[in-house]
């Protein structure tokens, strides 16, 4: 459902990587790997939108992602690099507003259950401030519970999650998977999921 | 003509330093920003030939 | 619809949490009209004149100085790119993140400002007068602020760029605003200079969103 | 596309418009002396002394060049940044860039002539008149938007992020113009007299005139001048820049 | 010693990488002078009064709006821990950004301000005691504020906290720092004012480092 | 030679860990694991004397860390989370400044070799913000080879890095620890070098 053609990546005056084609279809995924430095980070900000293609054509479900907009966006779940994680407010907050942005309403009960499944029961209304680095990432992969999305573009989704956190986070994604979803991910550490094709930059 | 001398043109009937500062800035300004976009032109044209001949001469050490 | 009032609620709900925010903007505004008196000395007919011009400088900086945060920290956090994936429209979200920096900055100033007028002499009529100035006055600098904000954003040292961009862009707004106070002062009636300020601020509501959704997504790329 | 489009297009890509203006370059700095000299003997040795401000007014052959050049340069610079916003094409963002300086200097000129003018006229450097502090707000939307693209490294995103804000600016550039007016019944101008005989009017109109194609054709060349060193920079990585005589040399 | 020289020069780099921030405290300085007539009006003689008061008001606006900044960037990267951790005594390298602020938004102030003075149409000894009072109050400010940024360091909100903590103590320096340009124009004499800003000056050299080391060291715990 | 007596650590009011016992000498290293939110970060922040101590006591040679204060604090190096690299110089000139503020200097030829060794090649004139999420954290690991320093104190000093980058890391703490060094570290997965106490929290 989502094809790659002939993509290239342009950063500054060098060229990361040129002409490349994948695609992924309903309950598959892709590893994106390759040494720092290499591209996957502007690969997958290039596939949500977040930077301009220099050359080559995203599709998703044979249209340009481009042109469909908002009709791809509704679709799309990315967590990236950076948190989006409001260091003020509590888990609880956090959770609920990233869903009202979108559009929708999350009840407390769904909440609740989805920080629960990350293990932070007991820290849901104490202020993200607080938080653990590993717990700080549980509370924005808790949005991958709380937010209905068929394409997932995760930028090294296991940092700083300890063992257990791991386990849980691939049992999500093969969920997902499942259930016909699609995910893009990168990380240098090798998955522990099965399947998935390799991507490398 | 109406300046009767050189010194009386440079007096500008007693607004000397007004006229020429407004004239003068003006002139040192108008040559001023060719000579720093010249030199601006030439600093990147500097880079640009050592990176070529940089080039030539890896070029050369690879044969 | 939803989506804006939720951005609204986000912003008020982030702005209570960090507490001194709503309080500060506010106190500044009073700290820089009480600093006048201090630097210009105690003439009562002097300060009466210039009180319109004071007042309303105090109100441009108070305002300018919250909006390097109106989307530095939603930056910073990624919430920005999430704002920009989401399906709702960037401008309806752009729009409610105003709003909501107007709702913290704006009006508590237009509500304090008589109190500070009365220090300054002013009478109950240039009090109103006042009060209706900065009632249309300052969403119109919410508004020009935040593409000042967008426009700067992510690039270093923003802070102080900002009200390099800014400033120039409120001068109207300043001269239109303490205009009216001035005229009303003197007995000219400030109508014309308060149409001309809603018409500065129909214009606005209409073309600083776009710019503002403009520069966000330059900023973001 | 049409053939004429195709054309234009051709020359808005900076790899065609660099050798083009280089050939230019040379003919407006011909125009410019030419200009200049023809002004410069106009307003020194024909026009006459004013009967109210004696040889003081010369200041105008200066004055009123660069007042009209820092305007009229602000909105060309807002046309190319606004072009370039619409069309994505390249060049324009480079010619805005390349204008802003010679503008904030044209403003600057303007302010640092008036206030010369002003001292021996007025008795003051400055008064907060309408065209004054038009023409100051004027000079910090200049100094607005060289700041903001010396603040972004990227240049694409510094020409897309300065589009916007001259857009702004123009659209306030009126409104500052007027509103000053507005707000200021000591309006300056009646201090203002010139237009006596009107064979001196005569005179001193082509003065002004001569030095304002002077300062025009200066601005010209020396915008070249700039967007070709700003070509350089910004394709200093292709080809064609790496093949040029002057880099090969 | 050598310590010290190298957070003057890091700092002094990181400015002028910033490139617009060296320039922009300065224009703000420019700006804000620049508005004030545009908000009381064109009155010249009513210009002039208010001119010390207006110059320094906006000095002592444009040195705050860099405070936030002063320790902010480097807490948020982890920097001030490296400080802290770091065998020099910290106290030095305060002392040293400190005085990297003061020569990049104090002294270009200083150098400017007669300019902007002959706009409001201030003589020529005026204008020199001006800068002699700006010399003496812009390092004072620079040191107090320094200890405002590190009291409001990594408090959410504190841009504006800041200007709240820091505005009352910057009052003497606005009043003796005002007073000594006021009292040269209406010829009694600017001495004495100057020898207090002096004085203060010397007592903020000796605490003011030391008070913002222990706020910093509270900030980072 | 560093040793750790009865440690607590309360955060809010929560008591993460309590009466900490550990040591360790020349050539030696300690991993230090648990969970996320265990209380790791704290441990080092209060090693390092970030944190104040809530109770127990840090001894370095057999004294009070916090009585010997600089003295301590030239013989430590400790890299956390946080990057304290500046986004806006170059990989270059954040290492020569961090080395200033140590009040040494730093020639170039060192400098450069340090990052060379960390690959970065060719990136050293780059201002560090447009560098990769990896390459950022190799900007900071070069104070690891330009800074001498006894006890190394390390925050997950193996996050965003790729295969290569892990290798030569370990390679590197070994060898600091064959000179007589001493490291502290914290990691979610397993630790490629031989060795090491594990302290579980
Ligand atoms: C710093 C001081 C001054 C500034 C910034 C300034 C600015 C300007 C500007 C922007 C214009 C163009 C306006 C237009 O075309 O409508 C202009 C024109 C002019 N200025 Fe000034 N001016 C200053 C001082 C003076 C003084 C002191 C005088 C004469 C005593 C003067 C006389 C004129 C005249 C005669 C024109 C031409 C008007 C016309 O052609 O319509 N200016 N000035
Ligand atoms: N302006 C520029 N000039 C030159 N190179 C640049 C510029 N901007 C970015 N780069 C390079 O582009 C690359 C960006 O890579 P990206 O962040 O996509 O890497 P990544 O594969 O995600 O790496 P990591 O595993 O470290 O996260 C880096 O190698 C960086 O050095
Ligand atoms: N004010 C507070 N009230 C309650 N708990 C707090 C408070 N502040 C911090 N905590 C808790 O203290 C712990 C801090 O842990 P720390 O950062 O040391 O964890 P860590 O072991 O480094 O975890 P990670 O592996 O995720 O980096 C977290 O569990 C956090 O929830
Ligand atoms: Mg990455
Ligand atoms: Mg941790």
């Amino acid at each position: 459902m989502l094809s790659v053609h002939g993509l290239t990546c342009v950063r500054g005056e060098r060229r990361l990587f040129a002409g490349l084609d994948f695609q992924v279809g309903a309950g598959e995924w892709v590893h994106v790997r390759g040494e720092n430095g290499a591209g996957k980070t502007s690969l997958l900000r290039m596939l949500v939108g977040l930077m301009p293609v220099a050359d080559g054509e995203i599709r998703w479900r044979g249209e340009s992602a481009r042109r469909l907009g908002e009709d791809f966006r509704r679709e799309l779940l990315y967590l990236g690099h950076h948190g989006a994680v409001k260091e003020e407010l509590t888990a609880l907050e956090n959770l609920q507003l990233a869903s009202r942005l979108d559009g929708g309403e999350l009840p407390d009960r769904e909440a609740l259950a989805a920080l629960h499944r990350f293990g932070l029961k007991g820290r849901e209304e104490l202020p993200v401030r607080f938080l653990s680095a590993g717990q700080k990432r549980r509370v924005l992969l808790a949005r991958l519970v709380t937010r209905k999305a068929t394409l997932w573009v995760l930028d090294e989704p296991f940092t700083a999650l300890d063992v257990k956190a791991v386990d849980m986070l691939s049992a999500l994604i093969g969920e997902h998977l499942a259930g016909g979803g699609i995910a893009v991910l990168t990380s240098h550490q090798s998955m522990p999921m099965p399947g998935g094709r390799v991507v490398q930059l | 003509m109406i300046w009767n001398s050189p010194a009386e043109f440079f007096a500008m009937g007693g607004y000397g330093l007004y006229v020429w500062g407004s004239f003068g800035v003006c002139a040192v300004a108008m040559v001023l920003e060719p000579i720093l976009v010249g030199r601006r032109r030439n600093e990147i044209l500097g880079s640009l030939r050592r990176e070529r001949i940089a080039e030539e001469l890896e070029e050369k050490e690879a044969n | 619809m939803k989506a804006l009032l939720a951005v609204i609620r986000r912003d008020l709900l982030l702005a209570a949490r960090r507490k001194s925010e709503v309080l500060t903007a506010l106190f500044f505004f009073v700290i820089v009209t009480s600093l006048f008196p201090l630097g210009i000395g105690p003439e009562p007919a002097l300060l009466k004149k210039i009180a319109p011009g004071v007042l309303w400088v105090a109100a441009l900086l108070a305002t300018m100085l919250g909006l390097n945060r109106l989307f530095a920290a939603d930056h910073a956090d990624g919430t920005l790119e999430q704002m920009v994936l989401s399906p709702t429209p960037l401008g309806l979200l752009v729009g409610g993140k105003v709003a909501a920096h107007w709702l913290v900055s704006g009006l508590p100033l237009v509500l304090l400002a008589p109190v500070l007028g009365l220090q300054f002499d002013l009478d109950a009529g240039a009090l109103g007068v006042l009060m209706i100035a900065l009632l249309l006055g300052t969403p119109l600098l919410s508004l020009i602020g935040a593409i000042g904000a967008a426009l700067t954003l992510g690039v270093r040292g923003g802070g102080v760029l900002l009200s390099l961009l800014v400033l120039p862009l409120y001068v109207p707004a300043l001269i239109f605003g303490a205009g009216a106070v001035e005229a009303h002062i003197s007995g000219l009636g400030a109508g014309g200079h308060l149409s001309l300020l809603a018409a500065l601020l129909a214009l606005a509501v209409f073309f600083a969103p776009w710019a503002t959704t403009a520069a966000l997504r330059i900023a973001l790329e | 596309m049409s053939n004429r489009l195709v054309h234009w297009f051709k020359f808005a890509s900076p790899q065609s418009f660099y050798p083009l203006a280089g050939k230019m370059i040379p003919w407006f700095w011909a125009l410019t002396a030419v200009f200049g000299v023809a002004g410069l003997w106009l307003s020194f040795f024909v026009a006459p002394t004013d009967a109210t401000q004696g040889e003081g007014y010369r200041i105008i052959f200066v004055h009123v060049p660069t007042s009209w050049m820092s305007m009229f340069i602000y909105l060309v610079m807002a046309a190319w940044a606004g072009l370039g916003l619409a069309l994505n094409t390249r060049l324009s963002g480079m010619m805005a860039s390349a204008l802003a300086p010679t503008g904030a200097l044209m403003a600057f000129l303007s302010l640092w002539t008036g206030a010369f003018w002003g001292k021996p006229m007025w008795g003051t450097w400055w008064v907060w008149d309408a065209r004054l502090t038009s023409e100051l707000i004027l000079f910090f939307l200049y100094l607005g938007f060289i700041a903001l693209q010396a603040a972004i490294d990227d240049p694409r995103r510094a020409d897309r992020a300065g589009a916007i804000l001259a857009l702004v600016g123009v659209v306030n550039v009126p409104i500052i113009y007027f509103s000053v007016q507005w707000w200021n019944t000591l309006h300056q101008g009646a201090s203002v007299s010139v237009n006596k005989a009107p064979a001196m009017a005569q005179t001193m109109l082509w003065g002004m005139l001569l030095m304002a194609l002077c300062f025009w054709m200066y601005s010209i060349a020396v915008a070249l001048m700039r967007v070709r060193a700003i070509i350089l920079e910004r394709e200093a990585h292709t080809e064609w820049v790496k093949d040029l005589a002057e880099v090969k040399r």
